[in-house]
């Protein structure tokens, strides 16, 4: 078996050092009754590379891939080109076999990427700080809700209505079992009030407002005086932001008075993977560091006086503190951070903002397309690289008569708000660099088709 | 080879990226454009690579040598799973699109989450954790709702002495109040005393098996009959599944809940300190109240269930709810599954004995020069615990050790953990390296114990050779640095 | 644009270092006449990595690669199954971006593969040395033809009929110009006594004997009496090999008395790249090192006693003896030959022996299917994967036929002999482990079905 | 890091592959089984995988640094052109495919042709010589043939001292007397001497344009004015295209032949030594004498035209033959369409234009402290020639700045080489080299030099930091060993 180096021969002079008569003894603490001695039913005996190779390609071809086909899917999830650079870098086996970087005199490697990324995601949000990654944008708003409450002490939190469904359903699972009150509404696609109403419900009992911008509907908006009511009420502004790219045509977050910033990085060199690995960003102010979940990478110097990298402020970890820990977290997206720190190194300040503008011109194009289609009304005033629209009829089959004629026109509101009447023929469109015209042309004529 | 920052490095005018122009169009921005600059230094392709291949060559990896962290299960990444892992069917679909156009990306985690349920013997899986502590999480949750959906509002969880942080952390997260469990002399958890502790308060036992001394717990079908006896759950962490992959199934020991890190037992790579994946599988008990999303096989075709009411099945519809936006870790159950059919049945049976072989054989080879603290107890499993007794009287310690196994080529093992044993150092060579490699290690280990004995002060402040020295990690906890600021100096100059 | 670093503030800085008023200062010695001033005709401006990548994916969907369709083409190029770790290893930058290693103090990386290289190639071929790799079988054939004529100091070459055509051609093509005398026989696939005939026809004038073994056609044979032919009248056996994985299963050509082993070596750890790049193999005696072409890694010792590796024997070359060199060869296939050399430790003896085992039981299963479809006959009596058939019509056809029906068949002796009425029936079928039992009824049918 | 031999790591019962069962048929080798032990060891995957990534990292590569080598052109190496070269439409299909299931590579062969043969004005290009050195012989094969085509057996081919060794081989493998031709004061070939050898016993005149002194020719077209006048032919080393593309098209000099190394203008990666690719772009004259086989758009589709026989057009139908086996390095003209769509026209343009300002930047920031032997003739093209004269009188000489050059992180520059120049130091930057890249570079190389001068003692031997000290190349020549053989005591022991 390739990936065991054993031989019989090894097995039998070991098992000699050891002193046992065979494999078996070593197992002699396991009850009899758990002993396994048959095979797994139904599992095959090993095979080889060429036949696993089979298996599985087998299965992903059953898959229609977003490269193979019009394609305007977003929410949470982005399709954006990432260099063969990107790729060739993690997959350095000293990246990629690493361990998390605890033993700092041999993991400068991944630790020096770490505060890279750290400035990076903090200058992106226009926060002081940043930590070194999380599992996704669900938790790790859900964590910044936590952080919020160990600030504040409060435990009212209140959610704005434009945020992903999927990032409250996280939350109102985790806050299932806590004293945590939270706040939610359904959104309403006929009023853009929401940040209005946000601000006014805030009180003295409020931990924190959780805001998403551009919104899960694509829309953009001002959060400075959502940031006053907050700050006036001793509450703290958490801004989720889920498409990366937009941190290069929007202003700052930190700009508007945001306290916390989470958000997906899986935008910038990561791949859609059907949901996972992401990366969750997570970037606040340096007074709440000590408050903050997760790794946090940080410079000091090494016995000769040179400057290192380490891991830091570990008391607020789970191996050090256990049940006071400010996380039960212990792993981070270290390799998805390090595609998302080669890949923001390759755009810089000017790709990051040409492919931010690239992105909103041809979303712009695409709504303004969509628009003209009979029956289609565009909801989004404002939006980035993705808008909603509203079709004449009920979206999610509208979405997929589209798929079977091979677009992959976006995702229905029915989809995230199932059974909700009032968004049922909401549709939110994505568009991004990867679209071609030629694209565009075949998703507005098979929407014409569909809704003719 | 010395690398300096990216920021020190790149420059706002410098771009790696070609882009075609930016069509004219009316802002839709709603006048949020970014004015203020965002200063983010860029490198042209060729720079960028140079730049992380050199920071690269910093760090130590698998592909280097043994890395033969206890409880971390360092094993070989095979290189087929990071292949299958980039088919463009699995790493470009996204998590959204219509259920019909993803037919292979459901059947694949189906019949991954088949196999982790047979492997077990445990009638459910829950895929979606994004870690193993995130599983520890998804496991308590499912225990607490069923608590719940029975009115019983127990609030104390038992947890090992010698379990990893993460146990108690979680146990806290979901609101319960923690208390230890003692270890017994053997290094496995005190039945009798476990057994005293139990009451209609304690809503779970958390255990590791095999433990983080390296042990099975043989007591563990006792545990878990006293336990759901006092109306509790047993929650297993899962950490060390790989000792005992197809010898052993969970489901036959009376556990309720158990997480998987498939890097652990499944190879997926650790790049570093993520992504990880924690799939979580439950007994019949708490099945009803896994967490949502999940794949139901119906007919011929893959349904992705997301919503609680569209739960046809009564035994799916007390879910606790949703633990992650989309559907777990789809690129590493990729790896797993690769894994898994790479291995097949006689391979996972192998890479459980052989893990424990090898355990056994740097137990073996080691305990006359290192206190092997349980070895009078019997065989360990797949890693070998040595405390530090040796350099009693040096001043020496375990990191001392540790540090100085850098410059003899070798990453450390683990070191003071677990808590249980007094400057702990934990071994785990795993089931992918060969005699050879661990018998360099064993010789560079019993040198390094003769040498230390001899001339302590030698290793006071190793490394010496390794990119750095000992890093001072108290001066950094003290005053933060977390991002690069430009030099003040360098401000002026300009 | 992405690879090149100079922003134009470098450019202006460097200009004004150099003294220059502009860029076209410094192509002043460029006559008026030949400076080009506008853009090449046709040429587009720089592209995106997505856009070339769409070109260029646009082409290779063209094309019916061998994974996707039941496959049998040999030949001289294989389709073996390349271990995803070998693919891993020659992308590590430190091989890939790494020069000819005249410095060995810093390419002890690629010298030691060299050297390992040259050992298992040896120990492959039964021979004592081996270089460190040549472009592909085809020119190591010709520069063995020359060796020989450099050691015997004659220049008559017998070339058996049973060598590739391609090979034979390009041998032709370099003696065009040179005294020596090629003798070749067109094939005759109703005998099999070419070999008895090429003994009768070694004389004293004659340099060389060229025997290819499996033949083109597939066929294996003893050489022994062929070599002791040569070697009474004075004349070296050269033996050529074009399946390398056919050394775990025969005796080795060395054990036969071949004096020069040559072969293309692109069935180990090399992908079929539409015939290129490939790996010319090269294994003489040792008392003939200095008269061997192309370079090659000795062992050696640094000034602290270390054992290192080195470029040797290069006075025979080249860079150093300019026109008396034994070749004019620089380059070899260095990335290839790492790629042969991962591939062939991770086979190591067991493995190599039971591909080669696996390659030949799959081929006797086919030829043994083949044999049985209606006017089918079977030519090759002794083969190891690749064996040749006469249909009842012409081949070449018939490979289209099949090709339309998703069946690569063979490759067609008109193909490779155009104009030999003789040969226009035959086809020669390779089968490696790479073929399924599935692919094997795909061939069976749509054969049936195409000479019904 | 320390990495011992395959041979005394691995072992003949070690595998690294899992392979289905071998079905039982009758043996049809006739006989020819293999009995004897090859005697091949083999590793484990993760054993295979460790063992060259070590050996990786006693290797110097463009990734890591600089490579400042004259003539040989180490430019960056884009990893698109790696994951293009891999697409299975391009990696997976064989070359003797019916040629209507393999449009697609025709096409790219096309299209790849096309551009070098608008890149550098001439008429025809033959793609299937391997190398640099394999187009030279292309070339002067063509040269040989077109002139017996004519009944013309001139005997004799001029090259300048400064070419490339490839050169003279070249030549005299197709049967040429050699002679040099001088350089003149200004590092250029002598036009009057040319003139005055020139004759009709001379068959060609290779030349280097750029030349190997990183000179542009001047007086290229009145050479080849005077050469054809004379019933030669002109070839040129092409080697040094990049430092012209896109400025100056060889078919407006007269040229009658040029191979182009793809790895040296358009970014194929060396690859330690290969395998490399070397089109050869042909005049009107020589165009009937190009090899087979080639491609042929007609209409809508490609042929491939193999034989001679198969040749309708009148202007190909004198070709000289077949190269190699099938039809080139397909992999190696991915990568290279790749790179030049990535470029474009304004890109290859550039290309050319950093080239020559990062050597002329080069040549500028030393030339105060090294002799530049040309440099009062003018500006360089793309690499800077400079010789050693600075360290008259210290015993010292290029090799020693070259090893010292490692101990600085620095791949040294090309030695001794052209041979015009005494102690000759080529440093060619390549246009994918930053400013700072080439300041550090020129830093150490000044201050290197100061030290050298002040402390000559102290570099007679080095490098010292390197993976190896000065290894013995006399030894080795002298008793060359060259394949591992088991140590006679190990055997003795068995």
């Amino acid at each position: 078996m390739r990936y065991l180096p054993l031989t019989p021969a090894d097995r039998a002079d070991m098992l000699r050092v050891i002193g046992a008569p065979d494999i078996d003894a070593l197992f002699a603490d396991v009850p009899e009754a758990a002993r396994l001695d048959g095979p797994i039913h139904g599992l095959t005996p090993h095979m080889g590379e060429l036949e696993v190779e089979r298996a599985l390609s087998k299965m992903a071809a059953k898959n229609l891939h977003a490269g193979a086909t019009p394609f305007f899917l977003g929410c949470g999830a982005y399709k954006h080109h990432v260099p063969a650079s990107v790729d060739h870098i993690i997959q350095r086996g000293e990246f990629l076999t690493s361990y998390t970087p605890y033993q700092p005199e041999i993991a400068q490697g991944t630790l020096q990427v770490l505060f890279e990324f750290q400035t990076q995601v903090a200058r992106l949000t226009g926060m002081e700080v940043a930590n070194a990654s999380m599992y996704d944008g669900s938790t790790a708003m859900t964590e910044a809700v936590f952080m919020a409450r160990r600030i504040t002490r409060r435990t009212k939190a209140l959610i704005s209505s434009g945020v992903h469904p999927h990032y409250v359903a996280v939350l109102r699972t985790l806050t299932r079992f806590t004293d945590d009150e939270i706040v939610t509404r359904t959104p309403d696609l006929t009023s853009d009030d929401y940040l209005v109403e946000l601000a006014e419900s805030v009180d003295k009992e409020t931990s924190c407002v959780v805001v998403q911008n551009p919104s899960l509907f694509g829309h953009v908006a001002d959060l400075t005086p959502l940031a006053e009511a907050c700050h006036a009420a001793g509450a703290l502004l958490i801004v989720v932001v889920t498409e990366a790219v937009s941190f290069g045509a929007l202003k700052s977050p930190g700009e508007m008075g945001a306290d916390i910033v989470v958000g997906e990085g899986q935008s910038i060199g990561n791949g859609l993977n059907y949901g996972g690995p992401y990366l969750g960003l997570f970037a606040c102010r340096e007074k709440h560091v000590r408050q903050a979940p997760g790794r946090l990478c940080g410079e000091t110097v090494d016995a000769d006086g040179r400057r290192g990298f380490v891991l830091t402020l570990s008391t607020r970890e789970q191996h050090i503190r256990r049940e006071k820990a400010t996380s039960n977290i212990c792993t981070n997206s270290g390799l998805c951070a390090l595609a998302f720190t080669a890949h923001l190194t390759l755009l810089g300040e000017v790709g990051l903002r040409k492919l931010a503008a690239l992105n909103h011109a041809r979303a712009v194009q695409m709504a303004e397309r969509l628009a003209r289609v009979p029956g289609v009304e565009l909801v989004s005033q404002t939006f980035f690289n993705e808008f909603t629209i509203s079709l004449p009829q009920e979206a999610r089959p509208v979405v997929r008569k589209l798929a079977e004629r091979g677009v992959l026109a976006g995702v229905s509101l029915n989809r995230l708000f199932p059974g909700v009447r009032d968004l049922e023929r909401g549709l939110i469109v994505a568009v991004t660099e990867t679209v071609t015209d030629g694209d565009m042309d075949a998703y507005e004529d098979a929407l014409d088709e569909v809704l003719a | 080879l010395e690398e300096p920052l990216l920021f020190e490095k790149g420059a706002v005018d410098r771009c790696g990226v070609d882009l075609p122009d930016v069509p004219e169009v009316k802002s839709r921005l709603g006048g949020l454009e970014r004015h203020r600059p965002i200063d983010l230094p860029g490198l042209s392709e060729p720079d960028m690579v140079r730049h992380y291949t050199r920071l690269s060559r910093q760090n130590y990896g698998i592909d280097l040598g043994i890395f033969p962290l206890g409880s971390c299960t360092m094993k070989h990444n095979p290189r087929l799973n990071e292949k299958m892992a980039r088919l463009p069917g699995f790493a470009d679909i996204h998590p959204l699109q219509p259920v019909d156009s993803v037919q292979g990306a459901l059947e694949l985690i189906d019949t991954l989450a088949h196999w982790l349920k047979m492997l077990t013997g445990m009638p459910e899986v829950a895929m979606s954790p994004k870690a193993g502590a995130h599983g520890e999480l998804c496991g308590m949750l499912a225990i607490r709702a069923a608590l719940e959906a029975r009115g019983d509002s127990r609030k104390v969880v038992l947890v090992p002495e010698s379990a990893h942080g993460t146990n108690p952390a979680t146990a806290a997260f979901c609101g319960y109040a923690v208390e230890n469990i003692p270890a017994d002399a053997r290094g496995r958890v005190d039945l009798a005393a476990l057994k005293a502790r139990l009451g209609p308060d304690v809503a779970a036992v958390m255990i590791t098996n095999p433990n983080t001394c390296g042990l099975f717990e043989p007591d563990m079908i006792a545990i878990g009959e006293a336990v759901h006896a006092a109306g509790a759950f047993v929650y297993c962490d899962g950490a060390n599944f790989n000792a005992i992959v197809g010898r052993v199934r969970p489901g036959d020991l009376g556990i309720d809940a158990m997480h998987i890190n498939l890097h652990k037992t499944f190879s997926t790579p650790h790049g570093g300190g993520g992504p990880g994946s924690g799939p979580v599988v439950f007994s019949a008990a708490l099945a009803p109240f896994a967490p949502l999303p999940f794949v139901l096989k119906q007919g011929d075709k893959y349904a992705l269930i997301e919503e609680r009411e569209a739960l046809a099945s009564a035994d799916h519809n007390q879910s606790f709810g949703r633990m992650v936006a989309f559907h777990g870790q789809m690129g590493m159950f990729v790896r797993a599954l690769s894994y898994i059919l790479s291995h097949g049945n006689d391979g996972l049976r192998q890479v459980a004995e052989d893990a424990v072989l090898n355990a056994n054989y740097v137990l073996a080879s080691l305990k006359d020069v290192f206190t092997a603290s349980f070895a009078d107890s019997g065989p360990c499993m797949h890693e070998a615990l040595f405390s530090d007794d040796f350099l009693d009287g040096t001043g020496l310690s375990t990191i001392d050790l540790a540090k100085a196994m850098i410059d003899e080529g070798f990453h450390p093992m683990t070191m003071y953990f677990p808590l249980v044993v007094h400057g702990a150092m934990l071994v785990e060579p795993t089931e992918t390296e060969s005699k050879a490699s661990m018998d360099e290690l064993i010789g560079a280990l019993r040198s390094l114990a003769r040498r230390m004995l001899a001339d302590p002060d030698a290793y006071r402040a190793a490394p010496y050779l390794s990119p750095r020295r000992r890093l001072d990690e108290t001066a950094a906890a003290r005053k933060p640095v977390l991002t690069w600021r430009e030099p003040v100096l360098a401000v002026a100059a300009e």
